[in-house]
């Protein structure tokens, strides 16, 4: 027979706190994991001694990373590739937004044209495309704006109305634009269905549910791949030196290593630097995570949300 | 694959053969490992560029080559970016620096110079484009990241437009001799500024699409750059002057046309030493 | 008497997905203020045929009128036009639906959802909507819940959230689609309860569901629904009771 | 009252194919979209003209992009791009897997550890760290392997033993490792909890579960994103000329335009082959993922799956 | 005698997560054979309960025994020593467990998911292990299912599969958390079944479900849990007919 034994408090009131007559508190010998724990106390030993050992090894030069640190050509350099990352970030998400209703369109040529963007885009290294950008008035001395086949409403000369700042941050947005428009489509397909037809079944427009509805809702899963890529972003303006381009931070560590011939400790700098910088982005993007996710993240169904379903809910 | 050594000098050219006192100069690891490590950016033709599969070039090479019979040794061009390579001679990677190097003063603080070359700064413009160099203010003037143009001449040029009121030149920096000498091509560039057997050669090479500008100055040495107080300093002088005494230097020169610059007599630090 | 014009008429609806004919010739009325229960085997065609109704998907052949409009279709003497995605909105806000897994906008609180579509598509006056939307709250019993994120409410909960947030929009006819499938055996009876109340208001409703206790309790008609035909309807007590046709028999026998 | 009219079907019998009496089918005229239809046809007109004055262009030269572009030394130099990619792809998966292990280890010092890597490596720039790795010899003239404040047992001199290939390679892995960590951990994050539950419930260890089980479901996360980093990876070997190696693609193609003065045409014809290469590269992946999302895809219970759910499955 | 040591027993076991207390001195025996039904609202604890006896949760306070071992624990002398993953593991392999969402490899067909564990954790021969799942498939309804991977499988025989794939490993224990609460009502039959079948065998079973007919019909006992407790228990007939406390009438007038 199975009972319950000593059904000891008067059902339906909620038992005293704490319990009473509470059966022993198990105090278990703890596993131990002898090998884990050697292991891992070598590999502490080997960092530490890693870390010591650079902070006195001469190559790095610490004199001079310190005298460099600070040094006001750093960090202006480091204040355009800022200005560089949020400049072409901020023209790459205007791009991909039109990119994303382009490929979402049932428009055929919409398709293939955005199709076509990313496919050139993405398949070629950013560095060549800077390069590419660097010599783009030779190859298209004016641009002309007008009816194809007709003689051209505006037309201005590349060459002068381009500076090669511009060229490098049109070269890093049109690179990042084919990136973000497929976080973008991703984010809007991970929205669930049901989202869209509930808001069209209330009568609102297609315009209206996407901004309403879908595209507050695929934020979270826009926001960090875009995070990253605002990261990546950063670090890839290291490469306008291709165009060329030569203000930025890693730019002008390389100019003051060419006048001292200590390469290494401005390479620290430039690390440094970035460093600094992207871990602030990072720290930045936890938070933005953190609030896009608002009465999203364990939007379920009750039965659904009852147990512990993914592991993400179990561990984060 | 990069540290491809070089193909052996041909025998009419800059044969030499192993002079043992020479040899003896030799520091103890360069004589046992039987390799001088050289460091060469291979942008700059015809001093040092690559052939068809990716070895090292250029009068220089052969040049060196020479030396390095001379001494008995092999010579290994490493192929580097050009500002990388005195750092990487001072911290020991490479034992040689031999990169078409003006002899300045700047650098001799960093290492010593074997001067083996007399050679000025020549401007070149894209044919049909007249560039004056003494008044090339507001213009793009394209140079190599890391040459004496880069650092010292064009910027002083810069600086004396700015001090006349006038617009300064827009320097751009490339990662090689060959990006800079296209950017004038491209016409990306108004002009471009380099030692004068580079602008030659190109001007040669280019098929009429690049032109001199003005005429070669702030004549200079060239050197071979070796660890500061280096006893191979000391070998590759020796070296060389046997090569100029043997004829075989001349031979060199003449052979790449660039005769000119050639001199009589091998120094060390020519830059401070007058 | 607006008494003559059914609220929903349905003649011969047929509607395939690709060569999948799902819906095939359905015909049936649904008179103003009644209740009808649609029941059926997984995959018979239920869902489409409330979604052909509110426009989510377009029929293929037959006729679909709400209140004597015809749905997705305009008529301009005798031939049909699609219609404008515009005028097919118009026709929507007059029909509430409500999903199986609710489909709660789950960025906004319970007050939010309700007044979204009030505000945004009937350009209603936010004070006004959001005094309506409390009324409606309180209505289906949840008051104290207005500024509660779905995710902090329980299945039942938010159900009853979706049918005020339907309701927000004055609509005339109620479409329900397994409102309680998705829901703990606990929490079913709180959702029946506001359907239940809604019915008894005159509501014109059509609810797929597999709770028999409410269709029996209900509903005024049932319509059994296999493999795209609707197989037998009628009074849900006679049908529920005594089903003329084998597969109703066997359907009922595993449900009851 | 609500009922069937006309049930002229013998229930319990399936209609007859067709159906008998079938109502008129609706053949409505069809809505038009006449302004998006105009910007259709202007994009696709600007496209084909774009393309028309690209193959006419002088800057372009046609010619020498032609002969260059099977040139024995550019199709050599797409093989030694292949072998870099492959290669630090290859380091970095068996790289990525020990950080991922460490990552999700309970034991502090793993996780410390494995997060300072990826956050050094995922900080900086590659380009940067392409740089530092070409001047390692410089800093560590030796490597010791040993244990720490003790003689080394292996010791040997960098500059001999690593060559600038295996400098180019060991700094592409070092660095994609950390990108590559990060893959495998979301994808094992991503499999339902109680599919390892459900294994460890019967009796199976964390180390059959995770190899039985839990890893084979997160292939179908983490293969699109490593496709991705293939893919980029296959493209991030252009930089290897800051370590400096310059037998990959683009050096190769800038060394032949070194000799002809003729930049364009070759940075087409390396774009061209970055382009085949990253294309052919995007087709194995499309049906990697499909493979692997055999028996995946749809698996979840019968109700969820009944209804068409997410978008992507309405539209994929 | 075998008999006089129950398959389960638990001793004023506790459990916590957190602050929150979830199981507060549960005490309770099954006898070898005997079917236990385990029902109380959601949140009440009856999840974990199950979790502890498999060892899926380690209990904080109390002895909890299967078959007279102590489960999660090495006596040793008078101290108590935590299992070591190996030991843990051979403990799970005498009990079975089914899930709410069933939890079937996806990537690996009905016959595959069955033979997984004795292959590799009791290193059963492939070929005996296979005749042996074709046998269980049978058992449960499914023998033309072999090789069917659980995506086209429906609710009901996945769940039946996974109870196949449990009874694989000849567990004494079969251990069920509310195996029929995601099925659609049709299917909740075909899975009550087979469990009827098996609790007919002999089998010691403890359920956890809402399905008030099977325990009726089953159960040796029933347990009604709330809020981490132990309200009430005995035989279920008599529970359901006429519980003694005012939480298990509330709980069951909503659910019957
Ligand atoms: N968007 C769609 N595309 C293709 N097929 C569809 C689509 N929606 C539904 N179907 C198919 O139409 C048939 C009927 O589906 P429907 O959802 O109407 O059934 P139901 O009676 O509501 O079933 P359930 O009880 O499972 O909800 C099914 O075979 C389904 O697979
Ligand atoms: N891993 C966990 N971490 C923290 N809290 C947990 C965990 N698992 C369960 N809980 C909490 O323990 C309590 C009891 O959960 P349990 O799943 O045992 O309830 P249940 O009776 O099975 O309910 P249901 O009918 O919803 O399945 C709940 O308050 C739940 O939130
Ligand atoms: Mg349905
Ligand atoms: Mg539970």
């Amino acid at each position: 027979m199975a009972h319950a034994e000593r059904p000891d408090r008067a059902a339906g009131s909620p038992p005293p706190p704490g319990g009473t007559a509470p059966a022993e508190v198990i105090k278990a010998v703890r596993l131990r994991h002898p090998v884990r724990n050697l292991i891992a106390v070598v590999l502490a030993v080997y960092f530490v001694a890693f870390l010591w050992d650079a902070s006195t090894r001469k190559a790095f030069q610490w004199d001079i990373y310190i005298k460099y640190l600070f040094d006001q050509r750093i960090s202006a350099a480091a204040l355009v590739t800022i200005e560089l990352t949020v400049l072409s970030m901020a023209i790459a998400a205007v791009l991909a937004l039109l990119l994303t209703v382009m490929r979402l369109s049932s428009n055929p040529v919409f398709r293939s044209i955005a199709w076509f963007y990313v496919w050139i885009f993405r398949g070629t290294p950013v560095y060549v495309q800077l390069v590419f950008w660097g010599v783009l008035s030779l190859i298209y001395p004016t641009l002309q704006l007008g009816l194809p086949f007709l003689p051209p409403v505006i037309s201005f000369a590349t060459g002068q109305a381009l500076s090669f700042f511009a060229l490098a941050v049109l070269g890093l947005a049109l690179n990042e634009a084919a990136y973000l428009a497929e976080i973008v489509r991703a984010g809007i397909l991970s929205v669930d269905r049901g989202q869209e037809e509930a808001a069209i079944a209330l009568g609102m427009s297609w315009g209206q549910s996407m901004w309403r509805i879908v595209i507050p809702q695929s934020m979270r899963v826009i926001i960090p791949p875009t995070g990253n890529e605002f990261i990546s972003m950063l670090k890839t303006t290291s490469l306008v030196t291709a165009v060329p381009f030569s203000l930025d931070l890693y730019a002008r560590s390389r100019d003051i290593s060419a006048e001292t011939f200590t390469p290494i400790p401005l390479l620290l700098d430039a690390s440094t630097w970035y460093l600094f910088m992207t871990s602030v982005l990072m720290v930045g993007q936890y938070f933005l995570e953190k609030r896009f996710a608002r009465g999203i993240s364990s939007a379920r169904p009750e039965k659904a949300a009852a147990a512990p379903d993914t592991r993400e809910e179990a561990i984060g | 694959v990069n540290n491809t050594p070089a193909p052996a000098p041909t025998a009419t050219v800059g044969a030499s053969t192993k002079d043992a006192t020479l040899a003896s100069l030799l520091p103890a690891s360069i004589k046992s490992a039987g390799v001088i490590q050289v460091g060469v950016d291979a942008t700059y033709a015809p001093n040092e560029y690559k052939d068809p599969s990716g070895n090292a070039i250029g009068w220089d090479i052969d040049l060196f080559n020479a030396v390095a019979a001379k001494l008995g040794v092999k010579a290994n061009y490493n192929i580097a970016g050009f500002d990388t390579i005195i750092p990487n001679i001072t911290g020991g990677k490479y034992d040689a620096g031999v990169s078409s190097f003006t002899d300045t003063a700047e650098r001799e603080k960093q290492v010593d110079f074997v001067n083996y070359y007399s050679a000025g700064i020549l401007w070149a413009s894209a044919a049909g484009k007249t560039v004056d160099p003494s008044n090339a203010c507001g213009l793009k003037v394209a140079v190599e990241s890391g040459t004496t143009e880069q650092q010292d001449e064009v910027p002083a040029k810069s600086a004396a437009c700015v001090k006349a009121g006038k617009k300064p030149i827009q320097i751009l920096k490339y990662d090689g001799q060959d990006l800079a000498t296209n950017a004038v091509v491209l016409g990306q560039a108004d002009a471009m500024s380099a030692d004068s057997p580079i602008t030659e050669y190109a001007i040669a090479k280019s098929g009429g699409k690049l032109q001199a500008a003005g005429t070669t100055t702030d004549v200079a040495p060239y050197g071979i750059a070796v660890a500061k107080g280096s006893t191979l300093g000391t070998a590759v002088q020796k070296a060389l002057q046997a090569l100029v005494d043997d004829g075989s230097y001349k031979a060199i020169l003449t052979k790449w046309g660039v005769a000119d610059g050639g001199l009589t007599t091998i120094t060390i630090n020519a830059a401070a030493n007058g | 008497m607006t008494g003559e014009v059914p609220m929903v008429e349905a003649v011969q609806v047929s509607k395939s997905f690709g060569s999948n004919q799902v819906l095939k010739s359905i015909s049936l009325t649904v008179a103003r203020g009644e209740v009808l229960c649609l029941v059926g085997p997984s995959g018979s065609g239920k869902s489409t045929f409330l979604r052909c109704i509110n426009h989510l998907e377009t029929v293929d052949a037959g006729r679909l009128r709400v209140d004597g409009t015809l749905i997705g279709y305009r008529e301009k003497g005798d031939r049909l036009h699609e219609l404008k995605p515009r005028d097919a909105a118009r026709q929507r806000r007059d029909i509430g639906m409500v999903f199986q897994r609710f489909n709660l906008f789950p960025h906004m609180t319970a007050l939010e959802n309700i007044i979204e579509a009030p505000i945004r598509v009937n350009r209603a006056n936010k004070a006004a909507a959001i005094v309506r939307a409390r009324e409606l709250l309180a209505r289906v019993g949840l008051a104290d819940k207005a500024d509660a994120y779905p995710a902090h409410l329980s299945g039942g909960q938010q159900q009853r959230v979706a049918i005020a947030r339907a309701l927000a929009m004055d609509p005339k006819l109620m479409l329900f689609d397994e409102p309680t499938s998705a829901l703990d055996p606990e929490l079913v009876g709180e959702v029946l309860d506001v359907m239940k109340q809604l019915a008894q208001s005159g509501m014109t409703m059509i609810v797929v569901t597999h709770e028999m206790g409410f269709a029996r309790e209900v509903a005024d008609s049932l319509a059994f629904m296999d493999g795209g035909v609707v197989v037998e309807s009628g009074d849900p007590r006679t049908v529920l009771a005594d089903p003329q046709h084998e597969r109703t028999r066997a359907f009922l026998s595993k449900v009851l």
